[in-house]
């Protein structure tokens, strides 16, 4: 008891000390101009932020597509897939829950679904291929059309849901997604010795024939479709993964 | 052609190709020839920078900025990576001969490879971010890979601290940014020397002093590392400390070139050797107190990280060099001493009160790994002694002869654990039964092989310690402070 | 009062919340949804670094002259570095659910103390 | 005229992927018209001047042509 309070008193001072000097420091900031400037200075596409983060921070990009990968892995992993001991798993998911509840919503919500939720991922579609000229990009898009899944799943179910995005189907549209971004890379690198290089054209044709007075397309929208479709699956399993028990019994090996 | 960001890039792309297969036939056979792909990598770059993306340096008002993300390569980094990924292919190897091995282990690894090799090489505080956070989730993730309800807690509390410190890690870096407007260190820390201190700055080096105690395991989030490292395999913890060692340097040396020259340097510098004495101390006697092998082994990490981060601190060129090669000697001898506790607890249990005699079962393991321990407290023919020795010399120079006295106080608590534990594993007499289910366990050749390579390193470095340090010293001298 | 520090003040209160959240709930969830307090407060003090007083959105439309807008708009940098970090904390967020619901099927409450128990 | 009509064309095949994935099959009279309606009310994307996003329009096309076409049935 004695330590715990101990604990307590040495855990609310640090929290104070700390809190009071984040408060302070984050109230402090005189943003300077800096290399900021430079961003602003050169176009390469009409939507800035998307340049910085395809062109000059590409590989930044890249580590966050990883991450979302990495996510995904460790997520399926937590519910069995691929671990070296079951046990724990196999206590807490007995035999019984091995079945999904699927209720369903009203008629009401599931007419509206479905057209509601084609609607979504077209313009998700749209949202991602506009990523370099439109507010919007891969992450945008992707999690529109997985925010279509969702909403699908939701008002049917995950047993008789209209889109049917299977397993298999979203693992390979990732690895197809984060493996389009890294060869992307390093095909600029063989073409320039860069990694990620924004390729503008190869033998006069450019990669990305686009109107006139949009700047250096080149790469980014196949970036922003791989992006897209990596979020776009990674989300959509999160989320499967999230509710539903089935998979768990399968990779635990029951079922 | 510089093919450097290939170091980063090759594991990665497998990453997401082994996670893909987890489930194949060949993923045996995979791993292994994965493993000899890992062995060329720290041979591809040239020394020097490279700019991805083909943005070089631009000239606002005169002043050189990088615009966008540089790596450097340099034969510190070189020495750093070579390590890294040579322990990542002996704990592949050793991986095969597990049973139920699947493609997502050899993904994660794959995966925490390149992360930490990407937080060596970078030069890009917000890359370093990204990088940092994959370690840290895939770290999480090879625990979680033991599959017991231990793992999976520790695996919780390391991911919800790990979020926060993150988070808080990105906040100094977004300060840093708006009070120097560019996220590149090296023209970061030139800024920082000319323009007139702000609050802003020193909340930044605090938040950044968080991420670097999470990431390399100093106090006072020493206790979830281990955690992680007794809770998972032991062959997995490693791989797990070669990470948060390597993090720990990366950082420190991000630390040391951002503020090394500022005013503020010698108040930092006393935090971080207090953290760092405190990390010591605690790892030492808490490691007194183990029954479990394994809790020993991953105290005994948090007492050499210690180390690591006091010469590193120093901020004198000695005591930077002294501090990194302690670093890799130690990556060494405890990535072989975690191997010999993975063949322990196959044979028996890691319990240290449970087994007993393994001696007279297994000879040649015994030997390896009492030449590991040696090297661990840092008996004269062993790489530990030539950085420990190092590091002593580093701290009489920065005139803080206390410091000695208490790191002679800690090895000598370290002598008494790690002899204490061989007693009791290999020594102590055991009956005739329990010899013969001993002798009923086949130890796989890629354990003893794994373990004899390393050992041999270790012999190798003690004696020509020079290998290493006359690739350290130049760059010692360089980032040091005056 | 001005945008920008009162969008400073704003961060600081979320992350200073979310630290308290973090220390002193005992709840696993509440705690997950202090993180992303947390992390939503680093975001808002990105966000707000890049705002500029009067700016355009940075996306060039060839209604105005390149050389004005290039002067008045708000930074992108600080927008790109957001973009990132919401999606890393998506990820985490994810783990970390996932890791509460087995907690929460294996010992039917959320409570830290339980769940978190040191062994 | 490439360039105006390349990225529609990638949108359809896009389209096309999502299209073959959802299971019930689509009321090709229903769409086409709010195809069109929510490409008038979403405008063009900048630069491709045309009175409706027809891009949108396009990629509508391709999911219904995925999904008339090579639907997939049966349960998952």
């Amino acid at each position: 008891m004695k330590i715990t309070i101990t604990r307590e008193i040495a855990v609310s001072l640090s929290f104070l000390l700390f809190g009071a000097g984040v408060f302070y420091s984050i109230y402090s900031i005189e943003v300077v101009e800096g290399v900021n400037a430079l961003y602003t200075q050169v176009m390469i596409v009409p939507n800035f932020v998307t340049a910085v983060l395809f062109d000059w921070r590409g590989f930044d990009t890249l580590g966050e597509c990883l991450i979302l990968i990495t996510s995904v892995l460790v997520t399926g992993m937590v519910f069995g897939k691929g671990l070296f001991n079951w046990d724990f798993l196999r206590e807490v998911y007995r035999e019984e829950d091995g079945k999904d509840v699927d209720l369903g919503f009203t008629p009401i919500i599931k007419v509206l679904a479905v057209p509601m939720a084609v609607l979504l991922m077209v313009l998700g579609v749209v949202v991602i291929l506009g990523g370099h000229i439109t507010p919007g990009g891969g992450f945008q898009g992707g999690a529109l059309i997985s925010a279509a899944y969702v909403l699908a799943m939701v008002a049917f179910g995950r047993g008789r849901c209209p889109v049917r995005f299977t397993h298999r189907f979203l693992e390979s549209l990732e690895s197809f997604g984060a493996l389009l971004f890294l060869i992307l890379g390093l095909i600029g690198m063989i073409l320039s010795g860069y990694y990620l290089f924004n390729i503008r054209e190869i033998y006069g044709i450019p990669l990305f024939p686009s109107p006139p007075g949009i700047g250096d397309v080149g790469i980014i929208p196949y970036l922003n479709i791989g992006v897209g479709l990596k979020v776009l699956a990674g989300l959509s399993t999160i989320t499967t993964l999230l509710v539903s028990h089935r998979i768990v019994s399968k990779n635990i090996g029951r079922g | 052609m510089n093919l450097l960001p290939l170091i980063v890039v090759i594991p990665l792309l497998m990453a997401i190709v082994f996670s893909y297969i987890y489930r194949s036939k060949y993923i045996r056979l995979l791993t292994l020839l994965m493993a000899l792909v890992l062995l060329v990598l720290p041979l591809l770059g040239l020394y020097g920078p490279y700019f991805f993306g083909g943005h070089g340096v631009v000239y606002i008002e005169g002043m050189p900025f990088v615009s966008g993300i540089l790596y450097t390569l340099n034969p510190l980094k070189e020495t750093l990576i070579f390590t890294l990924m040579l322990i990542g292919v002996l704990v592949l190897i050793i991986s095969t001969r597990e049973e139920r091995l699947s493609g997502t282990f050899t993904a994660l690894v794959l995966m925490g490879l390149a992360s930490v090799s990407a937080v060596i090489l970078t030069e890009d505080l917000f890359n370093l971010y990204v990088f940092y956070e994959i370690a840290a989730i895939t770290q999480a993730g090879l625990v979680i890979l033991a599959g017991r309800e231990e793992a999976y807690r520790s695996a919780f509390r390391y991911l919800l601290v790990g979020t926060m410190a993150g988070s808080i890690l990105l906040l100094g870096v977004g300060l840093l940014l708006s009070a120097t407007g560019s996220l590149n260190i090296v023209d970061m820390g030139r800024y920082l020397a000319l323009k007139p201190l702000t609050p802003t700055v020193y909340g930044a080096l605090l938040m950044l002093i968080v991420g670097l105690a999470y990431g390399g395991g100093l106090p006072p989030f020493h206790t979830l590392k281990v955690d992680l490292y007794s809770r998972t395999k032991p062959f997995v913890a490693a791989i797990l400390q070669t990470y948060s060692k390597f993090i720990l340097i990366a950082l420190m040396l991000v630390i040391l070139k951002l503020f090394g020259g500022l005013p503020i340097f010698n108040t930092t510098r006393g935090v971080l050797i207090a953290l760092s004495v405190f990390a010591m101390v605690f790892g030492t006697v808490m490691a007194l107190l183990q029954d479990d092998y394994r809790r020993l082994l991953a105290y005994h990490t948090v007492s050499q990280g210690g180390y690591v981060a006091l010469g590193l601190a120093l901020g004198t060129p000695l005591g930077i060099v002294a501090g990194i090669f302690h670093g890799i000697n130690h990556a060494l001898y405890k990535s072989a001493l975690f191997i010999g506790a993975h063949i322990v607890e196959k044979i028996k249990s890691p319990y240290m009160r449970e087994v007993g005699g393994l001696l007279l079962a297994m000879p040649t393991v015994t030997f390896l790994i009492l030449c590991a321990k040696l090297a661990s407290i840092g008996i004269p023919p062993f790489n530990g002694f030539q950085s420990k020795l190092l590091l002593a010399e580093a701290v009489m120079s920065a005139d803080m002869p206390e410091l000695v006295i208490l790191m002679l106080i800690v090895s000598i608590g370290t002598f008494l654990y790690m002899m204490k534990a061989f007693y009791l594993i290999f020594l102590k007499p055991c009956s005739e039964e329990q010899l013969r289910e001993y002798r009923e366990v086949r130890i796989s050749k890629y354990h003893i092989f794994s373990l004899g390579l390393l050992v041999l390193l270790c012999i190798v470095l003690g004696l020509y310690p020079d290998m290493v340090l006359d690739r350290l010293l130049p760059l010692g001298e360089e980032i040091a402070i005056e | 009062m001005d945008l920008q520090l009162a969008s400073f003040i704003t961060a600081g209160a979320l992350v200073v919340l979310g630290l308290y959240g973090f220390f002193f709930v005992d709840n696993v969830i509440k705690k997950i949804i202090a993180l992303s307090i947390i992390s939503s407060g680093v975001n808002l003090t990105l966000v707000a670094m890049g705002y500029r007083e009067g700016g355009y959105v940075p996306i060039y439309i060839p209604t105005v002259e390149f050389q004005v807008f290039s002067k008045h708009m708000a930074y992108p940098l600080p927008q790109a570095l957001v973009l990132t970090n919401i999606v890393i904390g998506a990820s985490m967020l994810a783990v970390m659910l996932a890791l509460s619901i087995v907690f929460y099927r294996k010992y039917r409450t959320l409570k830290t103390s339980v769940i978190l128990k040191e062994d | 005229m490439i360039e105006y009509l390349f990225l529609p064309f990638i949108g359809m095949i896009l389209g096309f992927i999502l299209g073959r994935r959802i299971s019930i099959r689509l009321n090709l009279w229903f769409y086409l018209p709010v195809g069109v309606i929510v490409g008038y009310l979403l405008g063009p994307l900048p630069y491709y001047n045309f009175p409706l996003s027809y891009s949108f329009f396009f990629t509508l096309i391709g999911l219904l042509l995925g999904n008339l076409t090579v639907r997939e049935k049966g349960s998952p």
